[in-house]
Formats: C-alpha cells, sequence, structure tokens
C-alpha cells in the first residue's frame, strides 16, 4: 500500500519535473535576450531538477541512494544561482544590454 | 515512468544545444552549455534508476561539479581577459 | 553531428564549448552501454580538464583560427574514406551485447568470472586495469608523466618572467558570490576525489578520475584566488616530486612484489594470503595513477597560466 | 581550532553517506583523506566563518522552506509565462540591508534562485536584479526577503 503510494507518487513528479524541464527548453529557446533566457534556465535548474529528484528520492526508499540524491540534489541548488549570476555579471560587464520593456525604470519600483 | 523522463530530458537537451549553436552572443553559449550539463546531470541519474544501477550517481556528482567548474573558467578566461580580445564578440 | 558543427566553427572558443558538449554525450553514451568508469573518465576528464586546458591554450594563442589558403580538400577525402571505410567494418561486428562476439570469448570470461575468487574487488574494471594488464596502466602513467615534462619543457624554456609580478590578487577574488560559494565547495571536492580514489576498488572511480577531480579542485582555487596564492600553497617543487612519486610508488610496488619473491607486479606476493595482496597491491598502483595524474594536471595548469599572465604583463 | 574540529566532523559525515563501506580499511582510509583535505584547506585558508556558517545553522531550516514555497510560486508562473509569452523584462536596484557578506551572499543567491528574478551584480549593498515582470520586481522590492535573510544571517 505505502509502496503504491511511493510509486504514484513519484511517477507524479517526474511527469511533473519532466514537464518543467521542457517548458525551461522552450523559453531557452522563445525568449527574446540573454537576460530573460536565465530566467528560461533558472526554471529547469530549480524545479525542474528539484521535482525529478525528488521523485528518484522516493525511489530510492531510506539508504545510502537517498543520501547522495540529497547531496548531488543540493549541491545544484547551491551552484546553479551562483553559476547563473556569473554569467550575468560578466554579459553586464562585456557591454550586453539587457532588453527591456521601455526605457530605463529604475528609479520607479524599488520604494 | 523513467522512459517518460528520459525522453523529456533528451528534448531539453536538444533544445540547449540549438541555443548554443544559434547563439547569438557568447553568454548566450555559455548559459545553453550551463543547462546542457545540468540536464546531463538529470539524465545519468534518472538512466541509473532506469537500468537499476544507482551507482551512477557518483558520474552525476562529478558532472555537477565539473559542470559548474567549466562555467567559471569559461567565464573566467573571457570576462578577465584584456579587452583587446573581448571586444570582438560584442 | 555536434563533431561536424565542431569542424566547421572557426571561432575557436565556440569550439572549446561543443567539444565539452561533445564529451558529455558520449559519456551519456557510456551510461547507457553500462560502462560506468569508461563514463566516469569521460565525465571528468573529456568534460572537465580538457575544456579547461584548452581554454587556457587559447589564451596563449589567441581566439580565431587562421584562414587557410589551401583547401582541405585531401584531408577531407581521407577523413571521409577512413570514416567510411570504419562504417564498413562496424557492418562486420556483431550487434551491442550479443553472446558470440568475440569479445566475450575470448579473455572476458576468465576476468568476469575469476577475478572473484583471484582478486575479489567487485569492481571488474578495477581490478583488470590494475592487476591483469597491471603493465599497461603502469604504461600509461609514465606517459601521462612524460606529457607533463613534455609541457614543462617546451613552455619553461620560453618563461622569462615570473607570472607572481603580474597577479598580486586573483582576478575574480572581488566576486563576493564566487569566492564564498568556493571557500565551501573546495573542501567538500577534494575529500570527493579521495572518495573516489579509495573506493575504485568497490564502484566506479580510481586514480585516473580521482586525480583529475582533485587537479580540478585546486585549478578552482587558483582561478578564483590567483596563481601566485595557488602556487604559494602548492609549491611547484612539491608538485613536481609528487609526480615523480607517483610513478616510483606504481614501481616500487612492483619491485617489492619481485623482492618478496613474485614477479614485477604480481601482486599476490605482497601478503600471506593472494587476495590481500592483490588488494593491497591495488590499492597502492592506484593511489600512484592518482597522485601522478593529479600533479601533472596541475604543473600544466600553472605552466600555462603562468606562461599566459606573464605575456599579458609583458604587452601591458 | 573550533573551524577544524566542525571541517572534519563536517567531512567525516560527507564521507561516511558516501562511502557505504565501513570496514576498518575504508574507514582508515577515510580518516587519512580528512586529514589530508584538513591540512591542504588550512594551506590554502579557506577555512574560517564563512566557509563553515555553523551559527546560521539553527535558523536556516525555517528559512528553506518559506525559500521553498517561494521557489515554487515563482517557478510555476515562470512556466506559464513561457508558454504565454507575457513578459514585460524590468532591471531594478534593490538595497541589500545585511551586514556581512555571507548574508549578501545568501540574499543574492536566494534571489537568483527564485526564478523571476536574477541578481546580476553586487555593488557595495546595492544588488541589481534584473526580474522578468513588473510584478516580480515588485515583489523584491517590498523587501520580505531581505529581512528574512537580515534575520537569518545579520
Amino acid at each position: 500500500m505505502i509502496a503504491l503510494a511511493l510509486d504514484v507518487g513519484s511517477w507524479i513528479l517526474l511527469v511533473a519535473g519532466s514537464f518543467i524541464c521542457v517548458t525551461g527548453g522552450v523559453g531557452m529557446l522563445r525568449f527574446p535576450d540573454f537576460f530573460t533566457r536565465i530566467h528560461a534556465a533558472g526554471v529547469t535548474d530549480t524545479l525542474g531538477a528539484g521535482l525529478i529528484f525528488t521523485g528518484l528520492m522516493l525511489q530510492a526508499g531510506l539508504s545510502l541512494v537517498l543520501a547522495k540524491l540529497v547531496m548531488i540534489l543540493l549541491f545544484m541548488l547551491f551552484t546553479s544561482p551562483t553559476a547563473s549570476h556569473a554569467v550575468a555579471k560578466a554579459a553586464l560587464h562585456s557591454g550586453l544590454e539587457p532588453q527591456l520593456d521601455d526605457v530605463d525604470d529604475r528609479s520607479g519600483v524599488d520604494s | 515512468m523513467f522512459l517518460t523522463a528520459t525522453a523529456a530530458i533528451l528534448v531539453v537537451m536538444l533544445m540547449a544545444l540549438i541555443r548554443a549553436f544559434l547563439g547569438p552572443t557568447l553568454y548566450d553559449r555559455i548559459l545553453a552549455v550551463n543547462m546542457f550539463g545540468t540536464n546531463t546531470v538529470l539524465l545519468i541519474a534518472v538512466v541509473g534508476f532506469l537500468m537499476g544501477r544507482p551507482e551512477f550517481l557518483d558520474i552525476a556528482m562529478v558532472y555537477a561539479l565539473v559542470n559548474f567548474i567549466s562555467v567559471i573558467a569559461i567565464l573566467r578566461y573571457f570576462e578577465y581577459s584584456p579587452p583587446d580580445e573581448t571586444v570582438e564578440h560584442k | 553531428m555536434t563533431a561536424v558543427a565542431v569542424v566547421l566553427m572557426r571561432d575557436l572558443f565556440a569550439v572549446v564549448m561543443l567539444t565539452g558538449i561533445y564529451s558529455l554525450l558520449s559519456a551519456s553514451f557510456f551510461v547507457v552501454f553500462d560502462a560506468v568508469d569508461v563514463a566516469f573518465t569521460e565525465a571528468a576528464v573529456g568534460a572537465g580538464i580538457s575544456t579547461l586546458l584548452m581554454l587556457s591554450t587559447l589564451t596563449l594563442t589567441g581566439r580565431y583560427a587562421k584562414e587557410s589558403t589551401q583547401k582541405p580538400w585531401l584531408a577531407l577525402a581521407i577523413v571521409t574514406v577512413t570514416g567510411a571505410l570504419l562504417i564498413y567494418g562496424t557492418l562486420d561486428m556483431p550487434t551491442i551485447g550479443s553472446a558470440s562476439a568475440p569479445i566475450h570469448q575470448h579473455v572476458a570470461p576468465r576476468y568476469l568470472n575469476d577475478s572473484m575468487q583471484e582478486i575479489a574487488v567487485p569492481n571488474v574494471v578495477t581490478s583488470v586495469l590494475a592487476s591483469y594488464r597491471g603493465y599497461d596502466t603502469l604504461g600509461e602513467s609514465f606517459v601521462i608523466f612524460t606529457a607533463g615534462i613534455g609541457v614543462l619543457a617546451l613552455l619553461m624554456v620560453l618563461q622569462r618572467r615570473r607570472a607572481s609580478d603580474v597577479d598580486a590578487h586573483g582576478p575574480m577574488h572581488q566576486h563576493l558570490i564566487l569566492r564564498i560559494v568556493a571557500k565551501i565547495l573546495i573542501p567538500l571536492i577534494l575529500l570527493f576525489a579521495l572518495y573516489v580514489q579509495f573506493h575504485g576498488d568497490y564502484g566506479p572511480g580510481g586514480g585516473f578520475q580521482a586525480g583529475v577531480i582533485f587537479a580540478a579542485a585546486i585549478i578552482l582555487y587558483s582561478m578564483l584566488f590567483g596563481l601566485s596564492a595557488a602556487r604559494q600553497t602548492i609549491s611547484q617543487p612539491l608538485i613536481f616530486a609528487l609526480s615523480a612519486v607517483g610513478v616510483l610508488l606504481y614501481g616500487g610496488v612492483g619491485v617489492a612484489c619481485m623482492l618478496l619473491g613474485g614477479n614485477y607486479l604480481d601482486y599476490d606476493a605482497l601478503a600471506e594470503d593472494p587476495v590481500a595482496g592483490q588488494h593491497l597491491g591495488i590499492l597502492l598502483v592506484e593511489l600512484g595513477v592518482g597522485i601522478t595524474v593529479a600533479s601533472v594536471m596541475i604543473i600544466i595548469f600553472f605552466t600555462f597560466n603562468g606562461r599566459s599572465l606573464s605575456e599579458r604583463g609583458r604587452r601591458r | 581550532m573550533r573551524h577544524t574540529i566542525s571541517l572534519s566532523l563536517l567531512l567525516a559525515i560527507f564521507w561516511l553517506l558516501n562511502s557505504g563501506h565501513y570496514t576498518w580499511l575504508i574507514l582508515s582510509l577515510g580518516l587519512l583523506s580528512i586529514a589530508i583535505v584538513v591540512w591542504v584547506t588550512h594551506v590554502m585558508d579557506v577555512v574560517d566563518h564563512e566557509s563553515l556558517p555553523w551559527h546560521l545553522t539553527a535558523r536556516i531550516p525555517g528559512y528553506n522552506l518559506w525559500l521553498l514555497k517561494e521557489v515554487m510560486v515563482a517557478s510555476l508562473d515562470v512556466a506559464i509565462r513561457i508558454w504565454t509569452g507575457a513578459i514585460s523584462p524590468i532591471v531594478v536596484d534593490v538595497k541589500a540591508s545585511q551586514k556581512t557578506d555571507m548574508g549578501k551572499v545568501i540574499y543574492a543567491n536566494s534571489i537568483t534562485l527564485t526564478p523571476g528574478t536574477v541578481s546580476i551584480n553586487i555593488q557595495d549593498d546595492i544588488i541589481t536584479v534584473h526580474a522578468l515582470t513588473r510584478v516580480g520586481a515588485r515583489n523584491l522590492a517590498e523587501g520580505e526577503m531581505d529581512r528574512r535573510v537580515s534575520r537569518l544571517a545579520g
């Protein structure tokens, strides 16, 4: 009974995760400029990877495999924003301008 | 069920590859490579389960590692190289 | 497909990245074919270190390929013919996994069936590499060692100026997020490398991969905190010594076997019990390989980078 | 000294979780490996309160749960926008009220981890953020995440 519930749960998580990953891929192709594409990659990196790994964890049961899955997921959640930030910063430094909706609106929103 | 995930991940890898080919800027390519790497980690983990050999997780770990380090390395060489080399791709 | 694109691109930098993708892809294939150890090596060596080293080369040579004046038709023709022949050859090959394939009838059954009794190491690849094929692996370590020496010989002669004059701080030292994240990660990466080193007996892994991961951690450190800091941490003479120690350890194990009355690299002689002897032998040999690989990789990286830095300093 | 001990402890846990082989040989090799790593990192001078934020341990789980919720909500929002294509990218500066570098890093990384907002630069205590939508930017500017991180890491 519990095994069945775990199976169903991991099934749902894996399918949802796959869908989110594909969504991220679509965004990667559809979005207009580099800075918006980072967001698409972020969707795959965080929610997609998270769901798939959680699905696998349910399959693994209480074992060292579970521990390894947790470690890899933590590692990815730790490094992926770092890498994204580094790439974005580098792009900004090299003079790549983000494509904005309308002209400079910096002061308008932060209050 | 693992097959669904595998297929989806392969599709995403293909998409990232297309973005890496198209560019247009250097940073798009780097981002695409990073995303490709993330998906490779996922793929290896899922395939490991598909084939019932969770030892593959060690490889997934190495990939996650290598992915991070190589992105940093690529950036190090291009963000901080002398200006005469970086202007060209603007 | 990726390979074709690699050849077509003129921007060398894009080529480097695509080669990275290419090795990621091939590693996935190895995983699918259940060749865990090969995939592991491809992951660490192909995708990781070779990308790093190619990048360092690019900083030396510049980013764009020279327009070649003569059209490489001849080369293209030769490559095409070779490729066609290879594909023709594969037609004769037995289908993957078929039991009648020659590889399954030659030495493989012996390796697969007897290695548990003779060596008692669950990972067959490790026992094949380090024990049955001990000589080959010894040869490979020597090749790596020689490669390291070769690179040094080529680049050291040209190197006039110490790089440490040029970069006082790591160029990325100012990068707040990277600095802190790397500080947290580096100890874990180092320990993971050693874990891979000592668990080659049980899972995928072993000296080559461990050495590469270890070197990658050091390279990450030197990228973030500067070459001179890294050089202070790990002094040049120490790495030189270590790279030699690795090979010597391997060779020394062989000699020890002979002294104890066995053949060269016959680990049975190392302990009373042949199985324990095999274990000890493999462990030491893998350690030797790991040390050599790690130190040679670090040497190559340091030399390349030191050189590009001093080039840059001269230009200024 | 305190850092050395806590680092060894952390590494020991990492080793035991990874290894799965608890024979005396492998365990003693593990001890040796930990000693090597501690020595190397000591020489590298990367071991301090920044690499081992033990003082945060108690408060991290609560923050992570909150962040998890935020990430899920934001991801779904971005996922919907990917399919519909309704985006209005904007760049804003937000103030990071954390005093320590560690706090700023946690804040900036949390921003990036949440899809829809990416921190693209840190200058002193101003984080420049690229947001996919105006709403996302406004949520961030309201500063709930900032306050929570400040409470977490000063």
